[in-house]
């Protein structure tokens, strides 16, 4: 029989029926409802099992709260755990699982822990499995962790896309119930600009789920009206099934937009998006959370919150059983009564622990006053209750209500401390909300209707005036006054029977008891003792239950006893939702340098350095491991001319009347003199004089300098510089822009590329080593005109010049170039032989550079100015970078040229210790940073750092890499092991 | 040395008998009028630690601990739980290495469960020059006999089937793992050496709050509190995020700033994986709690703050960063995001030292590693406070280092905290 | 003569994309050029453009044009403005100077930059998903220029249409800025 | 976070890096006295750490790239006040 528990009426489309499975059933609902109301629509009220018992649990609420009714939806890599059915919105091919058990759901295998459970409460773990030591994470916690853990990850790749996006507003309301449609129309009709948000996919609130008339017509049939009011307002934008998550710094909003239920239908969408909504001001009208009571198994399916029963009947036409019961400590729970028996559905009795006169008369329902229900029964499903008096009354669902919370979570994200209201028996928002943000309607404790309606009114205009625009002109919406009474109730003396009070992580008023009886006083303590209010509601529905239970052990007063900290997320929030578009490829931007397209028909292999894709060995047919490629690269750029693209290295342009002087300050050596037309190699330190980064400067005019940095330093030392010219030195006349992106600049290197040059360079400019000697800089033209710059600088050690043209040509240049160079036999080469050549010539790189060495580690000491202030002068003078055994930058090179090459590693990592000497910290005497194969040495080279290393030339140590087992003989010696008197450079 | 010895058999014997037998942890303690040999302001990890084995090794028990809220609630109740010792320079590594074998032994010398488990822990190498990295700091660790395991592709792959190792932007080249790195229920260490210290006659005072300190003529006699003045022969702070503060009070400035790091849990899942792994390239790190949270976190948010909350930035960047490397956990709900606030020292390095005034002791500049130090911390300061000297294996960790030039960075990113 | 020709390429190859009501289009026709200000030459700069272009410096994030519009002139920082203007040879820089006749540093930026048009009636729309500044019409005016970060990505937003926007980010990054203004049509059209 | 850029408006404070105290403007200038070792020490390492309104270095990188100084409260995060970097060491005194 198909949804046995539908009633009429209800805000669902009875003509769309909506078919979907649970646990593989086919079963039916229609559109409208969420995966809750049509579960129960089909009578399906034990929908999943605690976290520690196994206990057997229905649905208990109708909103995000829901601490039960959480299930795995979907499957394959789609599944998605630990979803609440209560917010889930049907749709046709749904498939939902219940979670956390073995076997079928009704005869969970896990469920005998309940049996164990005197011996598995608060904190048990702390003070057993001790024993044997080797057995906790042998034998007890991985028994533990697998029976712990709720729904299952797909260990698969999510395949949904998520999204960001960035909204501003002047006034963001948060909840779209009566207080904040009414904030939102007067707020609108003042001209504010208006964001309204609400997690429910059908805005409304709580007046889609009462019986109240407002202005004389249905709540829900005003609130359509409203939304369709502001929907027709170009200053409101409406965000239905949007939840603000968070609350962040300056009026900041985290708000996460669902659209699982439109990306069925065209699944290249993205599923969710994750909005940052900037507003001026905002209204929290998030409404109010029921509880419960604790009382003897408290926990059966079957026993929902008053409100959600409420909901369920007049929102979604569904009864939740057939003989039902309401047990409140307020007036609220008795409109649940009135209600279903308006819709003819049988109330066997009102409940209510108040000793007063009953609130109203319910037809052909048993009153009770001053009487709790202490005791249930009824494994999978309610069958019946027990109450104070000693009555036992069959029933098959029984509403409850403690009384409503305020919804005050987000007015704590920036550690407001909720304070306690004994009026309505909850905690209120305190003065402490984040900046910007006013409370209305229930979230501040205003429990009357009429009031709360009143209230949003009043406060979407007043907020409008406060930002400058007019006040509204609109009357408020008007429905009777009912009132709020209400008398604490936190628990009922229940024996043997455990009370729940977190139904999701199993705690009783028991636990609580036990928590505080050894010594966890503290609502913190109690909590992590516990965990109540851990789980994945955090204690929506049980945390203001718990601390009126711990408040009464204690004898002390609810605001003594205070509340945990509420943190955001409000409700969970996917971590791919987080993450938004950035994922494989798209984690960062990519940048292509100007030969990419040209590489890449090449057949190159690319690395990626930063952002940059670079070029890294370019493989000719036969070549099987990269090494071959990497060799010919670098001995054919040493025995004739090779050309690698250097763009992605830093280039400033440095422009103004003190230039020499700022360059002065900013490296070790000095730059005033440099004259036009010089390049110079330069050392930049930070203050605490290590080195920071190095490169090249060019004076291209008096007034006109050009900056080389490294790839990986190109943005840090760009802020830098700003820093020391408008922080430190503000009245330079300096002017630095980046041209790094303007200049397409390639290395051309080896014996024959001032020939290979020369046939591009337009004849008028002379390069000949006379004309252009070694560290020449000039502004030139090539190839009929185009403007171009011509260094004459070199890494890899050999005649080498860097040529750069606008970037426009870069491409071009290079096919330029390869066609020149034919006759010398030109090869490209990759940052693999850039990194080859440059140990080969003992160049410090990013290794050497890594911000725990100094100049005079890196044997750099000679350069450094003791005639000038400069970054990190003073402080580099300090005794411990001073002493001589401080580890110095020096080259080793194996005793047995053989050694390492058949291990395919080389000595990069490896740590040196003396010939004879034991591998231990106190022996260690540094480390290799660097090492390749040097092709032109034939054998493992490396660079590295070893105590008083630039005083042992020619001494033998060993490098020592256990990590990968080996162990070999080394000589110190001059990290420049090829060319050592660079004569190759100025031929 | 427990009036009540924690096992099995107690723990059966009181469910029979309804739970009556249970005592208070640790004895909640008022300020005796007379003072104490030692005070120690802070009732965190480290101050409870240093206050367990002052008692312990020491037998120095006339202590206090004074806790301005409740003990447990600063950084060891709000860090994501792991503890390792893979550290890379010789002024630390020892000292880590000293606290993993702390760990190793801690439940049996507590009798208290603090669910110490050795799972293991594994950083991601996604490139060459980290990989070189990564086996300089193998090889560190090697020499310090904190063992290590150098992983190949393919067996991370096996070992981990649901990592994205052919990411494009981080294909994962191998895996350098300390197999003795892990995880430790972080409340229960508080709870635990709190109980111990308890026991052996230490003072835990809660809701004591230290507003200023008597100094005279350069010596520190006591303190100032929310409940009353406190005489004392030493007073050793030790109070992390708060160290500026707390400080001031004594009129000493310190080569640290306050930043707050963020940490996250997801709902609660079945086992999806046993170790802890580290994502070095993307700033993400993750391990999976006992009770089925993905427990992860990043970079700090990179701003000087006491508030104990950071911004969306960073809660952005490390979930990119779970994406990359297992984009399984895009499925995952994050249930839960807080911040503590870290004691960022100038080189990333902590402090456990005398002051420039007698008598006051400093034991601070965690940064994000305080957690994983808290048994060594506390047995090191314990040994200065008793001996005056300075434990071998924190004899680095001296407040006037940089004004000697003698720094331990280990990133290499200079005296800027929040790049540490 | 040379022996060889150098050919120039747009960063995006003039790409054009035509959605509904979307279009992303490559600027190809325009050079820019960075102004610096010297401090103590701002006056006379000041009436050197306004003799020679009746230009006028423009205020932070705005722009100004010539008295012929071949001239924008953008106010991103306080100590230079971004000449944006129409010209498609080497030397933009002398270009430039020669017609501002003005006291400044001039660098040439034309190569350091992909520009794309995005515009029609969604183009606020798709932008939104991207763009962490406020773009509603009374905020961003035609005219208003600003220099922020999308999808990770440094980029100048030049409004100049009522449904039109120029964005600039480095060139190096231009094919990460088409991919990511595609994905955003994608998600919202 | 939302700063309040005194030439561009409030902008996020993702476009901006963070450096610290603005301590660091006062590099001491009396490099060639034996003494300043160590006023370069405290002036490189040593910080007040203030609980409550701290000034602060902040970079508008994804901007106009100008230094900020920005007064925030390190307790609450309110932002009171911020300027141009470039103006504050000009008041402070420093030029060449």
């Amino acid at each position: 029989m198909s949804q046995i528990n539908r009633k009429d009426g209800g805000l669902i489309n009875k003509d769309k029926t909506i078919t979907f499975t649970f646990n593989g059933h086919i079963l039916r609902g229609y559109e409208g409802d969420t995966l809750a109301s049509a579960l129960l629509a089909n009578d399906k009220h034990l929908v999943g099992r605690s976290f520690k018992y196994h206990r057997p649990r229905g649905i208990v609420t109708v909103g995000s709260e829901e601490p039960n009714a959480i299930m795995e939806i979907g499957s394959g890599a789609y599944k998605e755990p630990n979803t609440r059915a209560t917010v889930t919105q049907l749709y046709n091919g749904l498939e939902a699982n219940s979670q956390n058990h073995r076997g079928p759901l009704g005869f969970d295998l896990m469920a005998i822990t309940d049996f164990f459970s005197p011996m598995l409460g608060a904190g048990f773990y702390y003070k057993t499995f001790m024993w044997p030591k080797a057995f906790w994470e042998k034998i007890y916690e991985p028994a533990i962790r697998n029976s712990a853990g709720l729904g299952t990850l797909a260990k698969q790749p999510d395949p949904d896309t998520y999204d960001k996006g960035f909204r501003y507003c002047d006034i963001l309301i948060i909840g779209a119930g009566a207080s904040g449609l009414s904030a939102a129309l007067t707020a609108a009709s003042s001209g504010a600009k208006v964001i309204l948000a609400d997690e429910d996919f059908l805005m409304g609130g709580r007046l889609n789920s009462e019986t109240a008339k407002i202005d004389g017509i249905s709540g829900s049939e005003w609130a359509k009206n409203a939304v369709d009011k502001l929907s027709a307002m170009d200053n409101v934008t409406l965000m239905a099934d949007t939840t603000i998550f968070g609350v962040y710094d300056h009026g900041i909003y985290g708000a996460l937009e669902n659209r699982s239920s439109e990306s069925r239908e065209d699944s290249k969408k993205p599923r969710q998006v994750n909005w940052r909504i900037y507003a001026k001001r905002s209204i929290l009208c998030a409404g109010a959370i029921e509880r419960s009571i604790a009382f003897g198994n408290n926990d059966r399916p079957g026993i929902m919150l008053a409100g959600a029963v409420r909901s369920y009947m007049n929102r979604f036409a569904v009864a939740t059983g057939q003989k039902v019961t309401v047990y409140t400590n307020n007036d609220d729970g008795w409109q649940t009564a009135k209600d279903l028996r308006a819709k003819g559905v049988k109330v066997v009795a009102v409940i209510d622990s108040r000793s007063i006169s009953p609130v109203m008369g319910i037809q052909g329902a048993e009153i009770f006053m001053g009487t709790d229900v202490i005791d249930t029964k009824g494994r999978r499903r309610l069958k019946s209750i027990k109450l104070s008096n000693g009555r036992t009354i069959d029933t098959d669902s029984l509403a409850v209500s403690g009384g409503w919370n305020p919804n005050l979570h987000l007015t704590c994200h920036h550690r407001g401390i909720p304070k306690w209201n004994e009026d309505i028996a909850s905690f209120v928002p305190d003065d402490k909300a984040p900046p910007g943000m006013s409370v209305a309607g229930r979230a501040k404790g205003t429990m009357v209707l009429n009031d709360a309606i009143k209230e949003g009114h009043d406060l979407g205009s007043s907020v409008a005036q406060d930002l400058g625009y007019k006040a509204s002109d609109l009357e408020p919406a008007t429905t009777p006054s009912v009132a709020y009474n209400i008398v604490a109730n936190w628990g009922v003396p229940s024996g043997k029977n455990r009370a729940w009070v977190d139904f999701q992580n199993d705690v009783t008023a028991k636990d609580v008891k036990l928590a505080n009886q050894e010594g966890f006083k503290s609502v913190e303590h109690v909590k992590r003792y516990t965990t109540l209010g851990m789980a994945t509601d955090q204690g929506k529905t049980a945390n203001v239950l718990g601390i009126g239970i711990m408040a009464e052990n204690m004898g002390q007063t609810m605001e003594e006893t205070g509340t945990t900290i509420f943190r955001p997320p409000y409700s969970p929030v996917a971590v791919g939702a987080f993450a938004g578009r950035r994922r494989g490829m798209e984690f960062y931007p990519t940048r292509y340098t100007p030969s990419h397209k040209w590489s890449e028909e090449q057949g190159a292999v690319f690395v990626e350095v930063g952002m940059w894709y670079r070029s890294q060995w370019f493989p000719q047919p036969g070549e099987t491991h990269w090494r071959q490629s990497v060799d010919r690269e670098v001995i054919q750029t040493r025995s004739s001319v090779g050309i690698c693209d250097v763009t992605t290295l830093g280039k400033i342009d440095i422009k103004g009347s003190d230039v020499s002087e700022f360059l002065n300050k900013v490296y070790v050596n000095a730059f005033a003199k440099l004259p036009v037309g010089k390049t110079r190699y330069g050392l930049m330190l930070r203050e605490d004089g290590m080195a920071m980064d190095d490169g090249t400067t060019a004076r291209l005019a008096e007034d006109h300098f050009v900056m080389t940095t490294t790839t990986a330093n190109a943005v840090s030392v760009y802020r830098h510089l700003q820093f020391c010219h408008q922080v430190l030195w503000p009245d330079l006349d300096v002017h630095m822009i980046s041209v790094t992106e303007q200049y397409a600049q390639y290395a051309v290197a080896g014996p024959n590329s001032r020939k290979l040059l020369e046939k591009i360079v337009d004849p008028e400019h002379d390069i000949s080593n006379e004309g252009f000697p070694f560290m020449a800089a000039a502004e030139i033209s090539v190839c009929g005109g185009v403007p171009a710059r011509l260094f004459r600088i070199s890494f890899s050690g050999e005649l080498a010049y860097e040529i750069a043209v606008p970037t426009r040509y870069g491409d071009s240049l290079m096919r330029v170039m390869m066609e020149a160079g034919k006759e010398f036999n030109v090869v490209p080469y990759g940052t693999e032989a850039l990194g080859v050549m440059r140990i080969e010539k003992g160049h410090a790189a990013g290794p050497e550079l890594n911000g725990q060495t100094s100049a005079y580690d890196l044997g750099m000491g000679g350069m450094v100015s003791g005639k000038k202030d400069f970054i990190g002068y003073k402080l580099g003078l300090r005794e411990e970078l001073q002493r001589s055994d401080r580890m110095q930058m020096v080259g080793f090179k194996p005793v047995n040229k053989g050694d390492l090459v058949d291990k395919g590693h080389s000595m990069a990592g490896a740590h040196l210790l003396g010939l004879r000497d034991e591998p231990t910290t106190e022996n260690d005497q540094g480390w290799i940073s660097s090492s390749i194969y040097s092709p032109m040495l034939g054998c493992y080279i490396g660079l590295g750092f070893i105590k008083d290393g630039l005083n042992r030339k020619g001494e033998f140590v060993r490098a020592v890499d256990l990590v990968r087992g080996s162990d070999i003989e080394v000589e110190i010696c001059s990290p420049h092991f090829y060319d050592p008197e660079g004569g190759r450079l100025r031929e | 040395m427990s009036k009540t010895r924690y096992s099995a058999f107690k723990v059966v014997k009181e469910a029979l008998t309804g739970h009556k037998g249970w005592e208070p942890t640790w004895r909640d303690a008022e300020p005796k009028a007379d003072g104490y040999d030692v005070i120690i302001v802070g009732g965190g990890g480290h101050g409870l630690s240093t206050a367990y084995y002052l008692a312990k090794n020491h037998g120095i028990t006339n202590v206090a601990v004074l806790e301005k809220g409740w003990i447990g609630g600063g950084n060891v109740g709000r860090n994501t739980t792991i503890i390792r010792s893979n550290y890379l320079l010789p002024g630390n590594e020892p000292f880590y290495e000293l606290s993993m074998q702390l760990w190793e032994n801690l439940e049996q010398d507590l009798n208290y469960n603090a669910m110490v488990s050795q799972r293991g822990i594994m950083n991601l190498i996604h490139s060459d020059a980290q990989r070189d990295a990564f086996i300089r700091r193998g090889n560190a660790m090697l020499f310090a006999d904190a063992g290590c395991e150098y992983i190949e592709a393919k067996e991370v792959k096996e070992r981990y089937p649901f990592l994205d190792m052919d990411n494009p932007r981080f294909p994962i080249k191998a895996a350098l793992a300390q197999p003795r790195g892990g995880t430790v229920r972080h409340d229960a260490v508080a709870w635990g050496y709190a109980r111990g210290a308890s026991d052996l006659g230490v003072d835990i005072i809660q809701n004591c709050e230290v507003t200023g300190f008597n100094i005279e003529n350069g010596k520190c006699l006591g303190v100032q509190t929310s409940k009353g003045e406190i005489k004392a022969g030493r007073v050793a702070v030790c109070v992390a995020g708060s160290s500026g503060r707390v400080m001031a009070k004594a009129g000493i400035k310190l080569p640290i700033e306050s930043h707050v790091l963020q940490a996250f849990v997801t709902e609660g899942l079945k086992p999806v994986m046993d170790n802890v792994i580290t994502f070095g390239a993307g700033h993400f790190y993750c391990s999976q709690s006992d009770k089925g949270g993905l427990v992860f976190g990043g970079d700090i948010d990179g701003y000087n703050t006491y508030a104990q909350r950071g911004n969306l930035p960073v809660v952005e960047d490390v979930c990119s960063g779970g994406m990359a490397i297992m984009p399984s956990i895009g499925r995952a709900r994050l249930l839960r995001m807080w911040g503590g606030i870290m004691d960022m020292s100038m080189d990333g390095s902590p402090f456990i030292d005398s002051t420039e005034v007698e008598e006051l002791f400093f034991n601070g500049g965690w940064c994000y590693g305080g957690f994983k130090a808290t048994p060594a911390s506390g047995y090191c300061y314990a040994h200065l406070l008793a001996t005056n000297h300075s434990h071998e294996v924190a004899s680095a960790y001296k407040l006037d280092r940089f004004r000697r030039g003698a720094i331990i960075d280990e990133k290499g990113v200079g005296a800027q905290p929040n790049l540490h | 003569m040379s022996d060889y020709e150098l050919l120039a390429e747009s960063p995006l190859g003039g790409v054009e994309i035509e959605l509904d009501g979307f279009t992303i289009t490559e600027v190809t026709d325009k050079s820019l050029v960075m102004v610096a200000l010297p401090r103590d030459k701002f006056s006379d700069i000041e009436s050197s453009i306004n003799k020679s272009c009746g230009l006028k410096l423009p205020e932070m994030q705005n722009s100004t044009n010539s008295k012929d519009s071949s001239i924008t002139l953008w106010r991103l920082q306080k100590n230079q403005v971004l000449a944006y203007f129409s010209y498609e040879g080497d030397d933009a820089e002398s270009h430039l100077s020669e017609r501002l006749s003005a006291p400044a540093y001039y660098t040439d930026q034309s190569d350091t930059w992909a520009m794309i048009r995005v515009s029609g009636n969604r183009s606020r729309d798709v932008l939104e998903r991207i763009c962490p500044i406020d773009l509603s019409p009374e905020v961003f005016s035609v005219g208003n220029v600003s220099r922020t970060v999308m999808e990770h990505i440094g980029t100048v937003i030049y409004r100049d249409g009522d449904d039109s926007y120029v964005l600039l980010t480095m060139r190096s990054f231009g094919r990460s800025m088409l991919h990511a203004i595609e994905v955003s049509a994608d998600n919202v059209l | 976070m939302i700063i309040n850029h005194p030439l561009l408006g409030p902008r996020d404070s993702e476009e901006f890096v963070y450096l610290g105290s603005t301590d660091l403007i006062n590099r001491p200038t009396n490099w060639e006295d034996e003494a300043s070792a160590e006023d370069f020490y405290q002036y490189q390492y040593i910080r007040e750490n203030v609980a409550g309104d701290h000034k602060e270095l902040w970079y508008h990188e994804q901007g106009d790239q100008s230094w900020l100084v920005v007064t925030r409260n390190t307790l609450t995060h309110e932002i009171t006040n911020v300027e141009l970097a470039q103006d504050v060491s000009r008041a402070m005194g420093r030029g060449k």
